[in-house]
C-alpha cells in the first residue's frame, strides 16, 4: 500500500532542497473526482498531490512539452532535473524517450508509482458502474476501489473498473527509476496479456473489417490520440497535410515538398491511413500506457492497434518496447531468425 | 526552382517495344504532363542518329530534364546520361523508364502493355520532376596505409604495399611482430619450420624504409573515413629502448621475478624483463611493468644495473600519436576456444591435456623441451597420444557452430610429427570427417593415417579424466559402434579458432561488424571478401574467419592490393545517390544510425549527420526514419509518393 | 401550436415525415450520436458526444471540383449541398442555442452559402432535460435553461408516458402537421405539469460560471495574465474540445487532388481547430498564439469575450462537452472562474 | 459580393517577373481576368489567390486601384502555395477571389505629406497606395519612400523606385555595406532617424517584418508623430477572407475583414496576436 | 471502370534495383509472359521501402502491392532486407488484423537470375487478387 504522505514529502523535500525544477504529479482536479496533470515548483504546493485509481495520465508526455519548451527558448535543461510520477507504463515511456535521445537519463528524476495489485480505472467502465451516479473520490484498497458519491461509499473489486491495458498489464512497476513507492507485483496477472486483442482476433477477417470500418469512420481527426501520446513528440507528424515551419531552419522548399500522405479530410481511408501509420510508427515504441485509446472521445480502440503490433513484436522478435535504454529499436534492427516463411 | 522542362524520348526498338506497344499514345500521353515540354518518338533512340537527336533537342528546346522510355536502365542509362551530359545538362537529370524489359517483351496484349507502359513512363517523369543535378562526390586521398596486426597476414599486407611503394604503419599489440606463425612448429603440408619461412620476412618489415613498425601499441580511436582516417595509436611503454639494447641477456640473469611465459603457453617461466622469442622483431627486451618490482632503482633496480648498454630507462612514458592514413587493413588475427567452456574435455584442469599451440611449442626446435615431446607432468615421453579434433568447432548447441577449418590439417600434422619424434608412440584421432580440401592436403592426411600408422576413431569423446597417472579418454568409434577408452598418456585438444580478443576490441573501435560468430565480417561474403563494411578498411587472415597461412597470405595480398589500387588515387570519386536529412525534421532519435549498414550515420548535436564518404544510398535509412526526415537523393519519398500516385492514376 | 403526443407513438409521428430524412441519438460503442432513423428512436439519451452542428457545417464540405487539362484553363464545378430535408431529434436545449450561434458566425460580413444551403433544410425537434444530462451543464449561468427553445423548431418535453410538443417556428409546425392526427391538444392538467417539470427542471442544482456578465469585461483585462499558461499547462493541444463544441466554428480549406494529368481534384472545407498549435502559424514559423497558454486564451475568451462584443451573447452555451472530454482535465468553468476572480 | 464567396474567378498570368532571387525569392505577377470584368478595389486591400491543386492564399493586391486592365501581386516563395506560383509560367491560369480587408483613407490624406517606410517584402501591401499618390500627384505635398532590403540584391521594385525619383524622396538601404552601395547602410528604422521627416502635417505608412515595424513606430513617435499619424497593415493566417475561419483574429476583430490596414492609434489598444 | 471490362487488379510492384529488378529484366529478355497488371517502380533496396508507401499505395487505389528484392545474403546492402522483412511483416499483419485480405499485400525474394519467378510471382499474385475484387478498403474516395 503506498502512503500518499510520502510521495508529497518527496516532492516537498525536492522542491525545497532544489533537487527538482519541478514535480509532474497528480492532482484533484475541478471536475468531480478525476485527477489531472500537476506541475510543482514550489515546496508548499507538495500536499495537492494525490495518488488514487484516477491517475490514468501518463505524465511522461509533459517531460517532453518541457523539452520543446526549453529547445523553442533555445535553452539546454541545465540544473536540476524535472521530477515525475510514473507508473509502470510510464516508465516505460520515459525509457522509450531516453533510448530515442530525447532527453537524458540525469534530466529526469523518476518517482516510480507500483500498481500494485491493481491499476487505474476505465472511466467508461467506470460510468456504467456508477449509473449516473457522481463520485468524488476515489481510494485504492486492496483488490478493490472505494469511490465516495453523494450516496455514500461504493466499494467495486478493481477489476471491474479497471482499464483493459491495467487488467493486462504484464509489469505494473516502473522498473527504471530513482525511488518508487510501492511493492513490485511484476507477475500478478488479472487478465492474459493481450487478452482483449485476443478476442478482437479471434474473430474473421470479414467482421475484423466490419468492426474496423464503423470504428475508423467514428474518427474525427481530433488528434488526441496523437496529441496525449508521449511516444507521438515529432515536431511535425507525417501524416499532417500541411507544411509546418518547424524551426527557423526549414527551407521554403522543405515546405513546398511536403508530402500529403492523407488528406486532411475525416474520411474512411484518410481515417485509416492515419491510424495505421500511427500504428506503425509506434510499434516497438508504444508502451501500452493506454492513453491514446483513453484520449479518443468516440471510443476508437487504438490500443488494439498498438497492441498488436506488440504482441507481433514479442512473438516474432523476442522484443519488448521500453525495456532498456540501451536496446535496439525494432524496426531498426533484426535478427536472422526473423519469421520469412510469408515471404514467396 | 522553377518548373521542369522535360523531355521524353519514346523508343520503338524497331518492333520490339512497338510492337505491343502503342508507342505513339505512350508519348501523346506524356505531352500532357504538366512538365513535359517536348516528347519525341525514334525507331532505336540508342542508334548514332537517335542519341544525336537526342541532344540536339535538349539544346533546341532547352529542356532541363529528360526521359528516354526505351530497354532496361542496364544497358543505355549511361548512353544517355552521357547525352545529356553532351547537350549540356547534368546527366543525373536523365532517367530511363524501362518499357522493353518490364513491358513489351513480356506482355502481348497492346492495349494493357500500353496502359502499363505509359504508368511506366509517367512515373519516371514524375521522378525526374524532381531529381537534381549532382556531381560525383570527391574525397581528396591521404597516401598512406595502416596494418593492424603484426601476424603474418599483417607481415604481408604491409610488405606488398610497401613494396608498391605506399608508406605503411604496421601496428601491432604484442612486443613482436610474427603472430601465432611464429609460434608454429613445421607447417603442413610441406613441414617446413615456421620460423625459417617468417623470419626473413619480419626482418624484412623491420628494414624496409617505407615501413614504420609499432610494435607494443594499440590503436584507440578512428575518425575520418575512406582515403583519410585518423587514427589515435597508443604505444605502451618497454623501458628498454631497442636501438641500444644488444639482447646480451644479462638483465635477465639478475632479474629476481619469474613469471609464466605467455609465448610458451605458460609452458616455461620468464623474468620480469625479457625478450619473447629470440627472433623477435624488434630485436629488444622488454620490461613487464606489471611483473616488474616497481621499476624503481631503490627497490630493485638491478637489471639497470647490469645493463651496459645503458637500454634500460625506468622513466620512459607510453606515448599516443595521431596517424593520417588512406586506408587500413585489419590483421589481428585468432585465438582459440577457452577450453574452460569445455567441461566434457576436462575444463582445461586435467593434466596433460594440451591445446594445440601448446603441442606446437611442444614440438618446437625453439621451444621449452628444444623439441622433445615430453609431457608437462612428469616431463616423460608419452607413449598414447590422443588427438581430438573440432574441440569446440561444429557444435552449434554448445560451442562454436562453424568449422575452424585448418584443425584437421594440423591434427594430422601433429599426429606426424610426434610418430617422427616418438616412433614408437600410438598416436589416436579422434575426428567427425576430415575436410582436407587444399593442394596437397588430401594427401597429407592420408599419409598420416597409412604411412605414420595413426589410428582415426570417428567420432566424439563423451568425456576425459585423469586416472592413474593417465589421462582417461572415453568416446565412440560411430563407425563400429563400439565405445573406446583409451589411457592415455597425454592428450592434444584441436580447439576450435576463434576472434582474437585484439579483433573483438578492434571491431569496436573502427566501427567494422562482426559476422554472427564474432569475426569481422566482409561487405559481400562473394564479392566483396577482403572488405569490410566500411570503407576503406580491409581485412585479413583468421581475424575474418578461420584459415591457414597460404590462404591468410593470399587474403593479405588482396587486401593489399585493394590498398594500393584505392590509395593510387589522387581522390575518390563517389555516387552522389546518397542520404541526406533535412535537419529541421530531425529529432535525433538514432534509429537510422541503428539501421543503417554502412554505419555512415552519426548523431551529432542531436541530429543525424551523414558521412558522404561511407553512404552507399541504399534508403534503410530513411525507410525507417520515423519523420521523413532522412531521404536518399533522386530516390527521395517525395519522388516515391508522386510515382505510386502515377502508378495508379 | 401546442400539442401533446404519447410517447408509443412517436414512432408513427416519425414514420408520417416522409419527406424528411430522421436523425435521432442512437447509442453506438458507448456513444450517443445522431443517427439516420428507420426504425423506433430513442430519447433517453444523455447528450450526444457529438453536437447536431454537423447538419449545417459538416466537417467536410466541397466547395467545388476542378478540372485542368494542360494547356487549357480550369474548368470549376460548383457543388451545392442537396437532399431531403432533415429533422433531427432530440436536440438539447443547449445545443439548440447554439444554432443561432452559429446562423450568426456564417452571416455576419458575408454569407456562407454552404452554410445557409443545409441549414434552411434542417428542422431541429428538441427534448427539454428535466434533469441536467451531464454533471458538467452549465447553461443557466450562460444565458440559457433546460427548457430553453432557441434554435429548436419543436420543443417535446418528457411528461412521463407522453410529450408536450411544442412549435417553435413554422417549420417546426410543418413537422407536426405532417402527422397531425397522431397529435392531441394538451389539457389544463397537461399545461400545469409542464409547468411543474420546467420549473423543476430549472431549479435543478447545475455547475456554474460565476460572473458571466462581467466576464467580457474581465476578460478583456486580464489578457497578459500569467495564469492562462498556467490553467493551459497540460493541455495537449488536440481537437476535442472545439470538434465537439456546438459553437466552434473554424475551419481549414484544402486542395484534395486526384490526378495530375489532367489535373482533377476538389476544394475541400474542413474542421480546424484553434487548439491546433499550426492553426496560426505563419509559413514564416512566426506564431501570434504561440504556447498553449495562449490558445487556450483564444478559446475562452471567442466564448465568453469576442462574441459577446461582436453579437452580445456568449458563444458557449454551457453544454459541458469540452469539460467532460477533455483528457486533461481543462474545464472551462474553472478557467472563466478563475480568471474573472483573478481580475479583481 | 457573389453569391458564393468561396468560388474564385479565373485570372491569366499575364507577365512574370523575378523581383528578388534566393532563398526568398520573390516573383510579380500581372494576372488578367480570364473573361469579363474585374472586381474594383482600394489600396491596402488584399485578394485570395489560388493555384488549383495547391490551395489558396492571401496576397495583398499590389498596384493601384488606377491600373485596370490587370492586378499585381508579389509573391515571396515560403511555402506550398506561394511555391506553386513561383512554379507558374505566363498563360497559366490561377483562380482568384476578392477583394478583401479594409483600405488607406487615401482621401483623408490628400494635402499631407505622406512618408512611407517599407523592409523586405513589405513593399507590396503600400505599393498601390505609392503609385496612386504618385499617379495623383498634386494631391499630396512631399511624399518620401524609406524601404530597405537585407542586401542589394533584396531591394523590390528596383527600377520602379529608381523611375520615382524625380517626383518623390526616396532613401533606399541595405543592412550591410556592399561594394558599390551609394544608398544607406544598416536597418530601416535608423535609415528614417537619419533623415529624421518632419511630423508636421504628415502620414506615415509602414510596412515591413514585425520587428522592423516595432521599431519604425518607435522612432516615429519619437520624431513626433503622433499615433493617429502613423498607420501599418498586419498579416495574421488567413483562410476564408471573410471572417468565418477563426485564425486571423486580433481579439474580437477579423484582421480580415478590419484590418490589414490600421492606425497606431487602434492598433495600440488591441491584444498583442499578429 | 466499365461495366463490360473485366476486373483488373491494379498492383504497385517496389522491386529492388539488384536482384528483383534484374530479375524482371531477365523474364523480358526470356520473354516470359506475364499479367501487365503490376507497375514497377524500382528502389534502390527493399530496405528502402517504407512500410508508409505501402499504406499510400492502397491509399491511392492499389489492389495489390508487392515488395520484392535480394534473397536474404544476398542483399547488395548486407542488410536492407533484413530491416525490410520485419517491418514488412509488421505492415502485413497490421492490414490483415483490420481485415484487409492478406492477398493483397506480397513479398518476394527474387534474385537477378529468376526471371521465371518473377513472372511466376506475378502471375500468381494476380491469379489470387481476382477473386477478391476491387480494393476499396483504404482506397481514398475518387472525385466525380
Ligand atoms: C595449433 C595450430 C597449428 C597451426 N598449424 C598451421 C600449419 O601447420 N600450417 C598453416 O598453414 N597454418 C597453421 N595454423 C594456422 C595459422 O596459425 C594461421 O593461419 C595464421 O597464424 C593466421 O595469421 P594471422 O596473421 O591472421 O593471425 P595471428 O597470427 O593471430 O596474428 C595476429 C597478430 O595481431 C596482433 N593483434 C591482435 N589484436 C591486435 C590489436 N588490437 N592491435 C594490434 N595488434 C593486434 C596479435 O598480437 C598478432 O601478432 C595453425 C594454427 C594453430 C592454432
Ligand atoms: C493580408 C495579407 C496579405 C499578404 N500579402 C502578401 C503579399 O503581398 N505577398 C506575399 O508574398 N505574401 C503575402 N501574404 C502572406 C501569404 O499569404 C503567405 O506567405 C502565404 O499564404 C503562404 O502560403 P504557402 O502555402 O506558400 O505557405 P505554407 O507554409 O505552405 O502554408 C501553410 C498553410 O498555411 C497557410 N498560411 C501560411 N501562412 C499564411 C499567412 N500568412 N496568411 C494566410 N495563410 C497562410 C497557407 O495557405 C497554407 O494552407 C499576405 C498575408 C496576409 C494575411
Ligand atoms: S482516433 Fe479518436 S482520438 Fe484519434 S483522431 Fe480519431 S477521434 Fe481523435
Ligand atoms: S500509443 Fe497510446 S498506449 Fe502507446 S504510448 Fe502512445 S498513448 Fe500510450
Ligand atoms: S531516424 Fe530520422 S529523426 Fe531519427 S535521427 Fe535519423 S534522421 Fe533523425
Ligand atoms: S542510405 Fe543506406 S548507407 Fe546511406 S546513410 Fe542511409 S542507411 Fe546508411
Ligand atoms: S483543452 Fe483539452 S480538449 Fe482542448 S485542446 Fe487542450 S487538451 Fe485538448
Ligand atoms: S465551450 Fe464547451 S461548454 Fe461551451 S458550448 Fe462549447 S463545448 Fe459546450
Amino acid at each position: 500500500m503506498i502512503n500518499l504522505k510520502d510521495i508529497r514529502e518527496t516532492a516537498r523535500d525536492m522542491l525545497a532542497k532544489g533537487e527538482a525544477r519541478a514535480v509532474i504529479g497528480y492532482r484533484r482536479g475541478s471536475r468531480g473526482m478525476l485527477a489531472e496533470p500537476a506541475f510543482l515548483t514550489k515546496p508548499e504546493e507538495a500536499d495537492e498531490l494525490v495518488w488514487d485509481p484516477t491517475c490514468f495520465h501518463n505524465l511522461s508526455l509533459y517531460l517532453v512539452h518541457d523539452r520543446k519548451h526549453l529547445a523553442h527558448a533555445g535553452k539546454n535543461s541545465g540544473g536540476a532535473p524535472v521530477a515525475i510520477i510514473a507508473k509502470g507504463c510510464d516508465a516505460r515511456s520515459i525509457v522509450v524517450l531516453m533510448q530515442e535521445h530525447y532527453f537524458k537519463r540525469e534530466d529526469v528524476y523518476i518517482i516510480g508509482v507500483s500498481c500494485e495489485g491493481t491499476g487505474v480505472v476505465d472511466e467508461r467502465k467506470l460510468a456504467t458502474h456508477l449509473n449516473g451516479v457522481q463520485a468524488s473520490n476515489a481510494a485504492f484498497d486492496g483488490d478493490d476501489f472505494v469511490f465516495t458519491t453523494a450516496e455514500g461509499e461504493k466499494r467495486i473489486p478493481a477489476r471491474e473498473v479497471m482499464a483493459d491495458r491495467c487488467l493486462e498489464c504484464r509489469s505494473p512497476y516502473p522498473k527504471e527509476h530513482n525511488l518508487v513507492f510501492g511493492e513490485d507485483k511484476t507477475g500478478r496477472q488479472l487478465e492474459a496479456p493481450f487478452a482483449a486483442l485476443d478476442r478482437f482476433e479471434a474473430q474473421g477477417a470479414g467482421e475484423r473489417w466490419e468492426n474496423w470500418a464503423r470504428h475508423f469512420d467514428r474518427c474525427i481527426r481530433c488528434f488526441a490520440c496523437r496529441s496525449v501520446c508521449p511516444m507521438c513528440y515529432c515536431d511535425e507528424c507525417v501524416v499532417d497535410s500541411i507544411t509546418f515551419p518547424v524551426t527557423t531552419e526549414t527551407t521554403a522548399d522543405e515546405k513546398a515538398s511536403r508530402i500529403r500522405w492523407i488528406e486532411r479530410s475525416a474520411a474512411r481511408s484518410e481515417n485509416i491511413t492515419y491510424l495505421m501509420t500511427r500504428a506503425m510508427h509506434l510499434a516497438g515504441r508504444c508502451t501500452d500506457c493506454g492513453e491514446c485509446d483513453r484520449a479518443c472521445p468516440v471510443n476508437v480502440p487504438i490500443r488494439l492497434l498498438n497492441n498488436k503490433m506488440e504482441k507481433e513484436a514479442r512473438e516474432q522478435f523476442g522484443f519488448e518496447p521500453g525495456a532498456s535504454i540501451g536496446g535496439p529499436s525494432l524496426v531498426a534492427s533484426f535478427l536472422d531468425k526473423d519469421p520469412g516463411e510469408f515471404i514467396r | 526552382m522553377s518548373k521542369k522542362r522535360t523531355g521524353v524520348f519514346v523508343c520503338h526498338c524497331g518492333t520490339n517495344i512497338a510492337a505491343t506497344v502503342d508507342v505513339a499514345k505512350v508519348a501523346r500521353e506524356m505531352s500532357g504532363e504538366d512538365t513535359v515540354a517536348f516528347t519525341q518518338e525514334y525507331v532505336y533512340m540508342c542508334s548514332e542518329p537517335g542519341q544525336e537527336s537526342v541532344v540536339q533537342s535538349i539544346k533546341d528546346n532547352k529542356l532541363d530534364s529528360i526521359v528516354v522510355t526505351c530497354c532496361s536502365p542496364n544497358l543505355h542509362e549511361k548512353t544517355f546520361r552521357d547525352n545529356a551530359q553532351r547537350a549540356g545538362i547534368n546527366n543525373f537529370t536523365c532517367e530511363i523508364a524501362n518499357i522493353r524489359e518490364q513491358c513489351s517483351w513480356v506482355h502481348a496484349d497492346k492495349a494493357k502493355g500500353t496502359e502499363k507502359a505509359i504508368k511506366i513512363s509517367r512515373s519516371v517523369v514524375r521522378r525526374v520532376n524532381r531529381n537534381l543535378p549532382m556531381d560525383a562526390v570527391k574525397v581528396a586521398v591521404t597516401r598512406r596505409a595502416m596494418v593492424i596486426g603484426g601476424g603474418i597476414a599483417g607481415i604481408q599486407a604491409a610488405l606488398d604495399i610497401a613494396n608498391a611503394g605506399i608508406e605503411v604503419i604496421l601496428v601491432e599489440k604484442q612486443a613482436t611482430i610474427g603472430g601465432r606463425m611464429l609460434q608454429l612448429s613445421e607447417t603442413f603440408p610441406t613441414l617446413d619450420c615456421s620460423q625459417c619461412v617468417l623470419s626473413p620476412k619480419m626482418v624484412e618489415v623491420n628494414r624496409h624504409p617505407n615501413i614504420r613498425l609499432m610494435t607494443y601499441s594499440e590503436v584507440k580511436e578512428v575518425a575520418g573515413s575512406v582515403g583519410n582516417f585518423r587514427v589515435k595509436v597508443h604505444k605502451r611503454s618497454s623501458f628498454v629502448d631497442p636501438d641500444k639494447c644488444k639482447i646480451c641477456d644479462h638483465c635477465t640473469e639478475v632479474c629476481p621475478v619469474v613469471v609464466p611465459n605467455e609465448y610458451e603457453l605458460g609452458l616455461t617461466s620468464r623474468r620480469a624483463i625479457y625478450i619473447p622469442y629470440a627472433q623477435a622483431i624488434p630485436a629488444s627486451f622488454t620490461l613487464d611493468e606489471d611483473a616488474c618490482l616497481g621499476l624503481n632503482p631503490i627497490r630493485c633496480g638491478k637489471c639497470k644495473d647490469v645493463c651496459e648498454a645503458g637500454a634500460i630507462d625506468y622513466d620512459m612514458r607510453p606515448v599516443t600519436t595521431t596517424e593520417e592514413v588512406g586506408a587500413i587493413v585489419v590483421a589481428t588475427g585468432f585465438d582459440l576456444y577457452g577450453p574452460e567452456n569445455m567441461p566434457e574435455l576436462g575444463g582445461g584442469r586435467v593434466e596433460d591435456v594440451l591445446d594445440g599451440l601448446q603441442f606446437e611449442r611442444l614440438i618446437s626446435a625453439s621451444g621449452a623441451t628444444k623439441g622433445h615431446i615430453l609431457r608437462p607432468s612428469d616431463h616423460k615421453e608419452p607413449k598414447d597420444v590422443v588427438f581430438i579434433q573440432c574441440a569446440g568447432s561444429r557444435d552449434p548447441a554448445k560451442h562454436c557452430a562453424y568449422c575452424s577449418k585448418i584443425c584437421c590439417m594440423y591434427t594430422a600434422k601433429h599426429a606426424r610429427l610426434y610418430k617422427k619424434h616418438v616412433p614408437d608412440g600410438r598416436a589416436y584421432v579422434f575426428y567427425i570427417d576430415i575436410r582436407s580440401g587444399g593442394k596437397g592436403y588430401e594427401e597429407f592426411v592420408q599419409r598420416t593415417m597409412e604411412d605414420d600408422d595413426t589410428l582415426y576413431l570417428r567420432g566424439r569423446v563423451s568425456k576425459l579424466y585423469r586416472k592413474g597417472g593417465k589421462v582417461r579418454v572415453m568416446g565412440t568409434d560411430t563407425l563400429t559402434g563400439q565405445n573406446v577408452e583409451i589411457d592415455a598418456d597425454m592428450v592434444v585438444l584441436a580447439l576450435a579458432m576463434t576472434p582474437s580478443k585484439g579483433t573483438m576490441e578492434i571491431a569496436k573501435t573502427l566501427k567494422i561488424g562482426r559476422d554472427k560468430d564474432g569475426f569481422l565480417a566482409e561487405a559481400h561474403p562473394k564479392l566483396r571478401p577482403v572488405e569490410s563494411v566500411t570503407g576503406g578498411i580491409y581485412l585479413a587472415g583468421a581475424a575474418q574467419a578461420p584459415k591457414d597461412i597460404p590462404e591468410t597470405v593470399a587474403q593479405a595480398g588482396a587486401a593489399a592490393a585493394k590498398v594500393i589500387a584505392l590509395l593510387s588515387q589522387a581522390t575518390l570519386s563517389r555516387s552522389p545517390l546518397i542520404a541526406k536529412v533535412r535537419r529541421s525534421h530531425c529529432t535525433g532519435c538514432g534509429m537510422c544510425v541503428e539501421a543503417c549498414p554502412f554505419i555512415a550515420i552519426r548523431l551529432e548535436g542531436g541530429k543525424a549527420v551523414v558521412n558522404e564518404a561511407l553512404c552507399e544510398g541504399c534508403g534503410s535509412c530513411s525507410a525507417t526514419c520515423l519523420r521523413a526526415a532522412i531521404d536518399v537523393k533522386n530516390v527521395t519519398q517525395m519522388q516515391i509518393h508522386e510515382m505510386i500516385e502515377a502508378c495508379l492514376a | 401550436m401546442e400539442k401533446i403526443l404519447e410517447k408509443k407513438r412517436v414512432d408513427d409521428w416519425v414514420a408520417a415525415l416522409t419527406g424528411y430524412e430522421v436523425h435521432a441519438p442512437a447509442l453506438e460503442e458507448g456513444i450517443w450520436g445522431y443517427q439516420p432513423i428507420n426504425g423506433p428512436i430513442r430519447l433517453d439519451h444523455t447528450n450526444t458526444k457529438q453536437p447536431p452542428k454537423e447538419f449545417a457545417f459538416p466537417q467536410r464540405e466541397v466547395f467545388f471540383s476542378f478540372e485542368q487539362i494542360k494547356g487549357e484553363a480550369p474548368r470549376l464545378k460548383q457543388v451545392m449541398p442537396s437532399g431531403p430535408r432533415h429533422a433531427v431529434f432530440g436536440v438539447r436545449p443547449c445545443d439548440g442555442r447554439g444554432v443561432p450561434r452559429m446562423d450568426k458566425v456564417f452571416n455576419d460580413h458575408a454569407q456562407d452559402a454552404y452554410y445557409n444551403a443545409r441549414r434552411k433544410n434542417v428542422a431541429y425537434v428538441g427534448l427539454a432535460c428535466n434533469k441536467p444530462p451531464s454533471a458538467n451543464c452549465f447553461c443557466l449561468s450562460v444565458g440559457g435553461s433546460p427548457v430553453s427553445t432557441d434554435g429548436l423548431d419543436v420543443q417535446l418535453t418528457d411528461l412521463g408516458d407522453r410529450y408536450f410538443v411544442k412549435a417553435i417556428t413554422e417549420a417546426g409546425k410543418d413537422l407536426m402537421t405532417a402527422a397531425g392526427k397522431l397529435f392531441a391538444d394538451p389539457s389544463a392538467a397537461d399545461q400545469k405539469q409542464l409547468k411543474q417539470v420546467h420549473a423543476a427542471a430549472v431549479a435543478h442544482p447545475q455547475r456554474a460560471v460565476n460572473n458571466p456578465d462581467q466576464a467580457p469585461a474581465k476578460l478583456k483585462a486580464s489578457f497578459k495574465s500569467p495564469l492562462w499558461d498556467e490553467l493551459a499547462q497540460a493541455c495537449i493541444g488536440c481537437g476535442i474540445c472545439t470538434f465537439l463544441c456546438p459553437t466552434c466554428h473554424c475551419f481549414d480549406i484544402n486542395d484534395e487532388v486526384q490526378g495530375k494529368a489532367p489535373l482533377n481534384g476538389q476544394r475541400v472545407r474542413t474542421w480546424d481547430n484553434c487548439q491546433f498549435p499550426d492553426f496560426t502559424m505563419h509559413s514564416s514559423g512566426h506564431n501570434p498564439r504561440e504556447g498553449t497558454g495562449a490558445r487556450l486564451r483564444q478559446r475562452v475568451c471567442h466564448k465568453f469575450q469576442y462574441f459577446y462584443e461582436n453579437f452580445g451573447m456568449h458563444q458557449c452555451i454551457g453544454c459541458g462537452r469540452c469539460i467532460t472530454e477533455c483528457p486533461v482535465g481543462i474545464d472551462i468553468i474553472h478557467v472563466v472562474n478563475k480568471v474573472v476572480e483573478n481580475a479583481g | 459580393m457573389p453569391d458564393n464567396i468561396y468560388l474564385p474567378s479565373l485570372g491569366r498570368i499575364a507577365y512574370i517577373k523575378d523581383e528578388v532571387v534566393g532563398e526568398r525569392a520573390i516573383k510579380t505577377f500581372h494576372v488578367e481576368p480570364l473573361d469579363g470584368g474585374w472586381f474594383d478595389h482600394d489600396c491596402g486591400q488584399c485578394a485570395m489567390l489560388s493555384v488549383f491543386g495547391r490551395g489558396e492564399a492571401m496576397i495583398s493586391i499590389a498596384s493601384s486601384p488606377l491600373v485596370k486592365g490587370y492586378k499585381q501581386f508579389s509573391i515571396m516563395r515560403v511555402g506550398r502555395v506561394s511555391s506553386a506560383f513561383h512554379d507558374l509560367s505566363v498563360g497559366d491560369v490561377v483562380g482568384i477571389r476578392g477583394p478583401y480587408g479594409n483600405s488607406f483613407p487615401i482621401d483623408d490624406w490628400r494635402g499631407k505629406n505622406l512618408v512611407f517606410i517599407g523592409g523586405g517584402c513589405g513593399l507590396a501591401p503600400i505599393w498601390p497606395l505609392i503609385t496612386t499618390a504618385v499617379a495623383q500627384r498634386g494631391d499630396f505635398k512631399d511624399i518620401t519612400v524609406f524601404y530597405g532590403g537585407r542586401t542589394s540584391r533584396d531591394i523590390m521594385y528596383r527600377a520602379e523606385l529608381e523611375k520615382l525619383r524625380g517626383s518623390v524622396d526616396v532613401h533606399l538601404s541595405i543592412d550591410k555595406m556592399e561594394e558599390g552601395w551609394d544608398g544607406y547602410c544598416g536597418f530601416v528604422p535608423a535609415s528614417v532617424m537619419n533623415r529624421d521627416p518632419s511630423p508636421q502635417n504628415a502620414i506615415a505608412i509602414t510596412c515591413g517584418p514585425p520587428i522592423m515595424i516595432k521599431f519604425v513606430i518607435q522612432n516615429l513617435n519619437k520624431l513626433g508623430f503622433k499615433d493617429e499619424q502613423i498607420y501599418t497593415t498586419i498579416e495574421n493566417k488567413m483562410k476564408c477572407g471573410i471572417g468565418k475561419c477563426g485564425r486571423c483574429n486580433v481579439g474580437k476583430d477579423y484582421v480580415c475583414v478590419k484590418g490589414p490596414v490600421y492606425s497606431w492609434a487602434e492598433l495600440k489598444y488591441l491584444p498583442e496576436e499578429y | 471502370m466499365s461495366d463490360q471490362q473485366p476486373y483488373e487488379p491494379k498492383i504497385v510492384a517496389f522491386l529492388c534495383k539488384w536482384c528483383s529488378s534484374a530479375g524482371s529484366d531477365l523474364a523480358g529478355v526470356s520473354r516470359i509472359q506475364y499479367p501487365a497488371n503490376a507497375t514497377p517502380i524500382t528502389v534502390p533496396c527493399t530496405g528502402a521501402v517504407s512500410p508508409m508507401y505501402i499504406m499510400s499505395a492502397f491509399n491511392k487505389g492499389a489492389d495489390g502491392v508487392l515488395v520484392s528484392g535480394c534473397h536474404i545474403g544476398d542483399c547488395h546492402y548486407l542488410e536492407g532486407n533484413y530491416l525490410a522483412r520485419r517491418k514488412m511483416y509488421l505492415i502485413m499483419k497490421l492490414l490483415e488484423f483490420i481485415g484487409v485480405e492478406q492477398n493483397r499485400f506480397r513479398m518476394s525474394w527474387v534474385s537477378a537470375a529468376e526471371g521465371a519467378k518473377f513472372a511466376q510471382v506475378i502471375t500468381d499474385f494476380v491469379g489470387d487478387l481476382r477473386p477478391l475484387g476491387p480494393q476499396d478498403k483504404l482506397k481514398r474516395a475518387e472525385i466525380k
